[in-house]
């Protein structure tokens, strides 16, 4: 059973490795975008940990709501908006239980997929993030449903994610800022998929490294 | 001085305080026109909120300035919320603004169209909803090197923003009603077009890195404001040469009726003198009057900037009598200043 | 596009024929308030001569831009008599201009302190007065950074420039004799002071060459407006250091009482970007403040330039009560513009 | 004897050889000045060479004071009224004569460097045209009352006007815009002082290449 600590510990994770990919994130971002997307991801789950630090005792349902407000509050750009409402209607799935198992997991990130999707009205293959979650959701939830160990699935999860995130390079995008380069956005790796590979990468090392 | 030095050309303190300080620095300066509420990262209007005026809010990313920040004041914005450089305002900030100058008549969210500025809008309004505010959003998205189309973020919001400050500010500060202001808004938007260049990158202060490197002598052509490079690059030619492929971009897509009266307004993009943009000017006057377009108002020098970058962007309105009213009203703010 | 390139981030036609280019586009802009004499190369106000006013006249070297050409206008100047770049304007451009604005009350000319400059108006001087045009010359030299002597060239003139000619255009907009328009231009020098630092080199459109090479993370200090380096260079500290710098090289040789109402004019000399000049404000009235001195009215931006140079220059005036009512009378210029 | 053609081959010769160090003098203003001299003096010396070319027939001090009416409306900079002044008093010690000698050309050349030092107020040692000037007039003042050839008189003098050119390295500026660079203008030699030894050195090739 994954609880309160594992939201708490996943939120770490993301914040540990977007602060190591920083640079590169800005990197790919300069490329296609404003160069601002390292920065934009650093500063949200930075506060995000902060917050969480000071939480006590909130329920994982809560602390997913509070870690997107933290986000919208933080972040601006696409990705603020984005990953705050995904992550706050991912909590909304748990209400105040306070623990949750694989299904209700697949029925979070299904749920944070669905409203980055509502909100910003991206299909799969418009070199967005949505390119890396979509495929890490669908794998999840496929492994989880054949029964296969949480662990396992979710390696496999962050894997689609990675696979997703690199199928973005030859794309030319039709959403974000990447969308005003045409056909020069081509040949470029996305940077909110390279984030949201982080972030299901992280994911994975939460929930394993669990007790 | 100290030999601890910034690897910029930049006149910095901390660089991630850099908004801030400007800001600051802003509102020193202009006490008389506006305030900056430094907890909610804001520049409001000093009397607002301005009872039965319809209030106009813009905001996006710093970097840009005098956008947004120098056009709050008489006649023009009553807040501004500027975000980090080149990166959206968050909600926070818009519904902070919204609440400080709503006056009863109801608020308009003048938005730049980028993903970012309209998500985070589209969140604060919602907000701002649920504590009673009337709230209606214009997009702006007046860039002709951006295809258009249902399936993209479609065209992004450059100098009809600078445009449609003015002029609904002079309908709202005239009394004109929500519905009105933010139809003059549209119509501006309807009405203008942009088409921007760029002779080389900038560099953001948080990286302290040029976003694009450009070699001399080569010239990107559609380009934004954030230091993205833009559609394609070019060998740079005579500034006629320039000239006429932003003409032709902007003429062709705008497709005035003959013989309309319009407003020209040639911008520098934060690292281009007035020597130039006044050569510019010069070269789209004539060829607009070629075109059978006939300029009857006119702003030149750096409204609308994408830091020290060097380039230019050329913006036409197409008017009609209303319009040319509103733009000649009075207008006083840190930026804009005539007939106060 | 041409494959043919200019090599300069330069929006130009004939580099040669930059600054004709440029004062066409300036009048081709503000038909309703100049003229551009092209054969003289001079910018005149559109209504002059004004008949029994004092007239004022400026010129120098372009580059400057929208020094003088952008000053030209109700309460400010009268005509202007722009050189090549960075080079004064030959004397038969001087007295085409005071002809063209004498208005029978006599006619003064507003000359930075430069060998060129100065010696061409004292030719153009000499000849006005051989066709009995009244005529009075006042020098600026306000820039603290050069040691003034008998034996040198003298100090150089800046900042205080464009509030001479604000002030002192007030003064004859006003009604003021010559004799006290001329006097007031000297008693605006002699109050004001002004300090300049570079981040970076410009590029003259003749040679297409950066004067001189400054790298990332130092400063010039004590620059002056024609892309000439500074007295001395030094680690680029940050913006708090810079401006302590510029604070006190300008106070201290200002001797203002303690208390005294100043107007300070923070500068752009052309790539530095409003977000960092309005940091510099907020820099510079708090040391100001903290110096005893009282801020009471401002100018922030990029009014008297060198090319695209990166840098800032501060000007401090000592203000009194003539000065104030002078200063806040109306002007209407391309660059200044209130109250009109 | 000399006559109008000296003065207009002086001037084609000046014209020629400023043409020629056009870009040498700008970099030597680039460094202590405003890199303009070279392209000042080369505007004014063409416009010259213009000028007397469209006149005929006028006697050779009515040349030089054309010539320096053309400096002064062509050159702008500090250059263009010094030169300007200094060729139009050199004329005025000619009045109408037709031809001159070498006696009388020591007067036009005193005439000259009275004008420059009377408008600019420099002094020897300034790190001005005067360091370049002053010693070559005086040479050639010495030399032809020696009764030197006046060939021989000329190449001194120029070479006297070199010789200044290359004292200016060392010196601190104390008029014109080196000045501003106080002690940063030490160890560059100064552009005013370079065109002048090309205008002295033009002036003996002039005359010593007449038939
Ligand atoms: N409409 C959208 N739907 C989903 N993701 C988007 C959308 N627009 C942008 N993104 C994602 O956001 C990323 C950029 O985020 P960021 O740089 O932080 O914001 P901004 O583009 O405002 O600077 C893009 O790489 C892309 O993955
Ligand atoms: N007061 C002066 N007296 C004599 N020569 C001067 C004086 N000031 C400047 N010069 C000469 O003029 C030269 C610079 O000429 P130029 O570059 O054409 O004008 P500017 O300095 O106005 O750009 C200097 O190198 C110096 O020799
Ligand atoms: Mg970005
Ligand atoms: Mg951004
Ligand atoms: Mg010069
Ligand atoms: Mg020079």
């Amino acid at each position: 059973m994954m609880d309160a600590a594992t939201i708490s510990s996943w939120m770490r994770e993301i914040e540990t490795s977007v602060r190591a990919e920083r640079d590169h994130l800005v990197q790919l971002d300069a490329a296609i975008g404003d160069g601002d997307h390292g920065t934009n991801m650093n500063r949200g789950f930075e506060a995000v940990v902060q917050a969480l630090a000071a939480d006590n005792g909130s329920p994982p349902g809560r602390l997913l709501i509070i870690a997107g407000r933290t986000l919208v509050s933080t972040v601006g750009g696409a990705s603020g908006p984005l990953w705050g409402s995904a992550l706050r209607s991912g909590g909304r799935v748990l209400g105040d239980e306070t623990t949750f198992d694989a299904p209700q997991l697949v029925e979070i990130l299904t749920a944070a997929l669905a409203s980055v999707k509502d909100l910003g009205t991206a299909a799969l293959g418009d070199k967005t993030m949505v390119d890396a979650l979509e495929p890490a959701v669908d794998t999840l939830r496929a492994r989880v449903a054949d029964g296969a160990p949480l662990a396992q699935a979710l390696d496999e999860a962050a894997a689609a994610a990675e696979a997703g995130m690199r199928a973005t390079i030859p794309l030319q995008a039709r959403k974000g800022r990447a969308s005003y380069l045409g056909e020069r956005s081509v040949g470029h790796q996305d940077p909110g998929a390279t984030s949201t590979a982080l972030i299901m990468r992280a994911l994975q090392r939460a929930v394993t490294s669990q007790p | 001085m100290a030999v601890e030095t910034n690897q910029m050309r930049k006149f910095l303190n901390d660089p991630a305080a850099v908004v801030k300080d400007s800001l600051k620095g802003l509102a020193a300066a202009h006490g008389d026109l506006l305030r900056y509420d430094a907890a909610n990262q804001i520049i409001v209007r000093k009397d607002a909120p301005k009872k039965g005026k319809v209030a106009l809010i813009s905001g996006g990313g710093s970097g840009h300035e005098p956008l947004h920040g120098g056009f709050v004041g008489l006649g023009m914005l009553d807040a501004a919320a500027p975000g980090e450089v080149f990166t959206s305002p968050v909600p926070g900030q818009m519904l902070a603004a919204t609440k400080a100058v709503d006056g009863g008549a109801g608020v308009v969210h003048i938005v730049k169209n980028y993903t970012g500025d309209v998500l985070n809008f589209k969140l604060a309004a919602e907000d701002a909803a649920d504590e009673g505010i009337k709230v209606t959003t214009v997009v702006i998205d007046d860039d002709v090197a951006v295809q258009d189309s249902l399936y993209t973020a479609g065209r992004r919001g450059v100098g009809a923003t600078v445009l449609a400050e003015k002029i609904a500010g002079a309908a709202a500060e005239g009394g004109a009603d929500l519905a009105h202001v933010t139809d003059t808004i549209k119509r501006v938007n309807a009405r203008a077009r942009s088409f921007g260049v760029a002779l080389s990158s900038c560099v953001p202060p948080a990286s302290g890195k040029a976003i694009f490197e450009l070699p001399e002598g080569q010239i990107e052509l559609g380009v934004g404001i954030h230091g993205e490079p833009g559609r394609r690059r070019a060998a740079l030619g005579t500034a006629s040469e320039v000239v006429d492929v932003m003409v032709e971009a902007v003429v062709s897509d705008l497709k005035a009726k003959h013989g309309s009266k319009v407003l020209v307004f040639v911008n520098g993009l934060g690292g281009t003198p007035l020597l130039e943009l006044y050569l510019i000017y010069g070269e789209v006057d004539e060829k607009l009057r070629k075109a059978g377009l006939e300029p009857v108002r006119n702003l030149v020098g750096s409204y609308i900037t994408s830091l020290e970058m060097a380039g230019a962007s050329l913006t036409v309105l197409e008017l009609d009598e209303e319009l040319i009213k509103l733009w000649d009203a009075p207008v006083h703010t840190p930026a804009l200043r005539w007939r106060v």
